[in-house]
């Protein structure tokens, strides 16, 4: 599945050198919820060491490693990354960076940015400086994005927008925005552009959104009078539905490799064996039981597929169809895992907060409330079901 | 749609005004957002309930109850469901009464029923031990004293029975757990000596607390020999229809919410509703309501008319108001979209209700197993 | 549920004495397929009993019991039609009559029909001496059944019918059929209208449709300058979509309220527990018996709910929403049933015929076959979720 | 879509060829409707199979076999199972020739595998004696004898033996049924002295039959200790995981039949698969097919691999074989309405195959409680 060649060897055994010399040792530990690196201008790091971290791997580029070297990445090469991807496994090393500028606003401004641009904002997404949020859903715009409101009026040497974003990820600790805007109201998709800006401009107010799980990772996002340099478009006026599409192909491509985790990172048989009790070595609940297993195979089916799907790109074929299928897919098993994880526990798994509850199954508990939005985040199952049919199966809207 | 009696439909159209005015789901986050979960309920709004006569509904005239019996208090709850009610209904009138009327001699009647439907007390019913509903597996030890019976040992998860003023104990006078001929039921008051109540803070702001008996004073329940597991069974089958009929009032609730979003909210220029995909799986969900509803009438139905029939129907019941509900709940979420993972919203509620509700009294694995084996197979 | 009064006690006393006098022994048998009473005028019986059995419960109206004595029904009140159950059930009396005549096509008739129409089929029906059929589905109206294509022209003195029908259920031993026709191309649900006629007439011909199960219980029927008396016309014309709707709410209620049966009459956990074997009592299988015990459940919900909807039909509510869901419910029930049966049965259930499996297992197989049908005959399974939607949910179009 | 190597992606083509052009679904209704179920093939069309080197895919190229491996014959079967193409390649070339493989001697290689792969017999492997797929249970008796074994005792519904030149028989020298030790492995020539055979008419219209052996002399599989449990297991895995990749063929054959109606057929003046709650069935059948696919795959690789894993994925890719299968085929029936159950069209044909091959090694119950076993719960 590799070329293992001799150059690779190299490469590896330098790697593996230089992460043990670089990568301090609380950044070999299983990461909390609380040291998860966003980086940024405005961020509270937890561990001193995670900032050591991720400034001595920025430093090499290996935030972004296959990006190229001119814009702050590492440059290296397919394979390459898979061995310090494996290589950070063998030690397991925590990711040095999470950010949204990695994961979904670099791809599209290497694909669709000026030089300038690049230039502006690559390197700061490498080395954690910028901490960046997405403006895309409003109030009126969920599954049908296009239907988008916020307004972006050309006043001659700059922009002036005005309109509400909703869903966007931490807002309120984000410093810059790529945002969707409307530039043209007599048209709908071509009627949008695609701009960035910077969060403390005048007029921008973002406001958490509590979650039913407690949590507050979403904010509405109100924009008034907010004036943005016209160099800030990416691509044309009008043009940016396209780059927007891309950077939905890029979440979701995220969301589905990762298959949404599981927070706690209980196995959900051991869970079951502790909570329900065991009849010679067998869950002994059978009818729990059967349905575990049955869930622990799709689990299995769908880590197989992602791993098919990467392989098969690899192979220089590109996304197969498979790879559309795979955002349901996460959603439906992560959700899934969790209303078993839930039955399982039972009584123990009902806490919210307090005495009389295991933290771990506090923990469970908040991440099973957490997994509904996997079928509504990045696209809803709905939509997603949409694509497959009419994307991927060539079935016709009604006529 | 169901076919009831005057006194019935008096019953419900009155609870279902009641609920909507003086109970509605704001009531709920008001309780919890003030604290409220720990003693589960609001004190004013109880009083109400049982002024209209809900907490004796169960209860003979002869301890000042009215007797109109288990589908008639199905009723009630399946209207307080609608709107998450809190109180101590369910545990007061429903599973403790339920043990005293089954189990009590006479004078325990006369003493704790008459109170009951009165509304001057409130009870709960201690059953299980571990995270899962287990009675067959109660370890908690009643040993004989002078002047009674003394208990020592742990319950969990018990629903209102921090503040309650009397306890209904399930616990073991000899054998080992697993063997239920040891079982017998115990009357434990509020405040007796050795008794430590913990309170929960459960995701459903309901109150919950474990229970821990320290050589605690207790009366056993009925005559010289006691009321054992046949007792504890058929008072835990009309604890669980009872609450099987609240889920329903849950679930139905959840669904007609769904539906008016449904035909509200537009994406693509359209109401949702009008997408095929959706429409469908509305339609499947009133299917299940529906199917679900025949389950909890007959259970209900089969209790009062004293059928031997009623366990395996509580069982149904129980297991189909659990899916049913877990159906309702999460498509009220994923229906709502983004709208539905925000705490301003009430799906969550719902969703979290659910999950509690299944735990309590079995969950459908559990009832599907007893169902299974009513069956023989 | 029901009011015992002295009159219904003094009913149910003569009726099971009439039904103890009356009922041959061997119409106390399970009834094998091949002496499905169908009667009608080319009608071959079986047992001669049969015969018998018909024609004095016929005498009494019996057969319709509820139909007005003046068409020949026995005039009975549900109370007394109740009761007459109940003593039939007793002594595991046969039905006498199988006839699409008095499931579909006698209720349209008692509130379509002229006087003349009535005097002239409902008799008939009620002796089983004229056996009908369904022409209702085309090649190219299935679910849009409204599409339908077959024409009726008005010859002046006749009609003059051409076109083709489909899923006739034993066209090819049908005396008579009530057909959809179409009387106006211009229009679509407005051109169609409802006439009757014998299928001995000239033009028309019956070809049996082979099934999966083996079985050829309907034809692919074609009219070629059919001449039909205009006085065969039930209602007005073009006034023949309001008859097919109503006469397809008394097919789903009659394949509702059966739930479909299953062929073989076999239990599903006595079938388990003795192909897959016990372990102390329970199925060994414990992932087959978790299922199993879940259909078993949404069985008996099923059938508490038929119970229900009969119950409030009878409380003088009419129809509720309940109602509604029936054939769809019952289409899924069987045919999981029907899987499950299969899967339990191992290879003893993949028989299709000669030596080496138990013919009942075989009888069991073919009705799996057959069930895949129930999703489809009478409406789909589609179409009645689509109907429950908007006729009982309210859900609109695209508008 | 799967990353071939140039002689797999060669061996899929020439088989994706051939079955189009020699083995579409009417050469099953041809050999279905004259009688052709009691031997089960085209003996011309199986010739031709031979000659295209597919009956020796798995066999070392010392015997005369390409050893291409599991995979790779994987890849034709998987084309033989889009059009039901019915022949003893499963029973000869991957279920027999892998008990020869992994546990014949080498005399009995040389004797038996090279006739397998020029395509000079056909093979069985007889293991069930009850309706369900139990290896562990074998009853079957080896005694020995001056010359070699004696078998006697029953096997059902055995894929291609009927006509088989070779059956290897799982047969018990010592203990009871469920006591693995004592089981070995057999062969037993065709038309053995005490060997009847009686061909099943099944609904799939393959070749399938009861065994019964009378005293029936027989040599051991491999050296004097004879092939035992483990060989046995692991010839299972093969038989099955290649028997998962010939349902996944069908499965796949199904859906794209299913498509390419929803995109012909029309009611209300639109095409079928224009209705939102129809493009959702078929998006997730696409999703499961996917899915399935991954597990196939990744089983075939295990074996080809000699991986550890192979016995969980190999359970893994029959299970979800098995149940895409039969999703895919009953959708076949339902999307395509009253047509679907007509004998003329062929959905009937893929829902009957599917039944059949569910019971064949294992029920999806079955292999998933075998791999919770092997994951330790």
């Amino acid at each position: 599945m590799a070329d293992f060649g001799a150059e690779l060897d190299v490469f590896r055994t330098e790697t593996r050198d230089w992460l043990e010399a670089n990568c301090p040792a609380s950044m070999r530990t299983p990461m909390t919820a609380e040291e998860t690196p966003w980086g940024g201008a405005r961020f509270k790091w937890a561990n001193p060491d995670s900032k050591t971290w991720l400034d001595r791997m920025a430093e090499k580029g290996w935030t972004a490693p296959m990006w190229p070297k001119d814009y702050g990445g590492g440059g290296l090469t397919a394979a390459q990354a898979r061995v310090l991807e494996q290589e950070m496994a063998r030690i397991k090393a925590r990711p040095p960076l999470f950010s949204f500028g990695i994961w979904m606003l670099g791809p599209v401004l290497l694909e669709y940015a000026n030089e300038e641009q690049k230039k502006a904002h690559l390197p700061k997404i490498v080395r954690g400086e910028i901490r960046w949020c997405q403006g895309y859903s409003e109030p009126g715009a969920g599954s049908d994005l296009a239907g988008l409101q916020t307004r972006c009026e050309d006043k001659g040497d700059h922009f002036l927008i005005n309109g509400q974003k909703v869903w966007t990820s931490y807002a309120d600790q984000a410093d810059w925005i790529f945002c969707l805007v409307r530039t043209d109201t007599t048209k709908k998709h071509e009627g949008i552009s695609f701009v960035l800006f910077d969060m403390t401009t005048p007029g921008v107010d973002a406001r958490p959104i509590k979650l039913i799980s407690g949590e507050s990772p979403f904010c509405e996002t109100f924009f008034t009078d907010v004036k943005v340099p016209k160099a800030q478009m990416v691509g044309k006026l009008n043009g940016g539905w396209d780059i927007a599409k891309r950077l939905l192909q890029f979440e979701r491509q995220n969301i589905s490799a990762g298959g949404f985790g599981g927070a706690a990172g209980l196995e959900i048989e051991e869970v079951a064996l502790a909570h329900v009790g065991a009849d010679n070595g067998k869950i002994a609940d059978g009818d729990l039981r059967a349905r575990i297993t049955a869930h622990k195979m799709d689990a299995k089916a769908f880590s197989l597929t992602v791993r098919r799907v990467e392989a098969e790109a690899k192979s220089g074929k590109g996304l197969g169809p498979a790879a559309s299928i795979l955002k349901y897919a996460a959603a439906t098993l992560n959700q899934h895992k969790h209303e078993l994880m839930l039955e399982a526990m039972g009584s123990d798994g009902l806490g919210w907060d307090g005495e009389g509850f295991d933290r771990a199954n506090i923990r469970e508990t908040r991440a099973w409330l957490r997994s509904k939005g996997n079928s509504i985040e990045g696209g809803t199952s709905e939509i997603n079901l949409n694509v497959v049919a009419k994307r991927v199966l060539g079935l016709m809207d009604h006529q | 749609m169901a076919i009831l009696n005057e006194e019935q439909t008096m019953l419900r159209d009155a609870a279902k005004g009641w609920v909507a005015d003086k109970a509605p789901v704001t009531a709920l986050r008001k309780l919890r957002d003030t604290g409220g979960w720990k003693t589960g309920y609001d004190p004013a709004a109880w009083k109400e309930m049982a002024e209209m006569g809900w907490t004796g509904v169960i209860v003979p005239e002869a301890y000042g109850g009215s007797e109109f019996g288990y589908r008639s208090l199905g009723l009630v709850l399946e209207e307080t469901g609608r709107t998450l009610a809190a109180s101590p209904l369910h545990a007061t009138a429903a599973a403790a009464a339920s043990a005293l009327l089954l189990g009590g001699s006479d004078a325990q009647k006369e003493t704790w029923l008459g109170r009951i439907a009165a509304g001057e007390i409130t009870a709960a019913l201690a059953v299980d031990e571990g995270p899962h509903h287990h009675p067959g597996s109660v370890a908690l030890k009643a040993e004989k004293t002078a002047t009674g019976y003394s208990l020592t040992g742990t319950k969990r998860f018990i629903p209102d029975a921090a503040e309650a003023d009397l306890v209904v104990v399930a616990a073991r006078v000899s054998g080992a757990p697993g063997d239920t001929a040891g079982i017998r039921l115990f009357l434990v008051t509020g405040g007796a000596a050795g008794l430590t109540a913990t309170p929960l803070h459960a995701i459903d702001n309901r109150a919950h607390a474990d229970l821990a008996f320290a050589a605690t004073p207790a009366e056993l329940l009925g005559e010289t020999t006691g009321a054992g597991w046949d007792v504890l069974s058929a008072t835990l089958d009309r604890a669980t229809a009872l609450l099987a009929a609240e889920m329903m009032g849950t679930a139905t609730q959840a669904f007609e919410v769904i539906l008016d979003y449904l035909k509200t909210r537009t994406q693509f220029g359209q109401l949702i509703g009008s997408f095929q995909a959706l429409q469908h799986r509305a339609a499947k969900l009133f299917t299940e309501l529906e199917l679900t509803r025949s389950c909890v009438d007959a259970a209900l139905d089969a209790l009062d008319a004293g059928s031997k029939d009623a366990p395996a129907l509580v069982s149904l019941a129980k297991a189909k108001a659990n899916e049913t509900l877990h159906l309702a709940s999460i498509e009220m979420v994923q229906m709502h979209g983004g709208i539905g993972m925000t705490d301003a919203h009430d799906a969550g509620l719902y969703m979290k209700r659910a999950r509690v509700a299944e735990a309590l009294y079995g969950s459908s694995s559990y009832h599907r197993d007893r169902y299974a084996k009513l069956g023989g197979y």
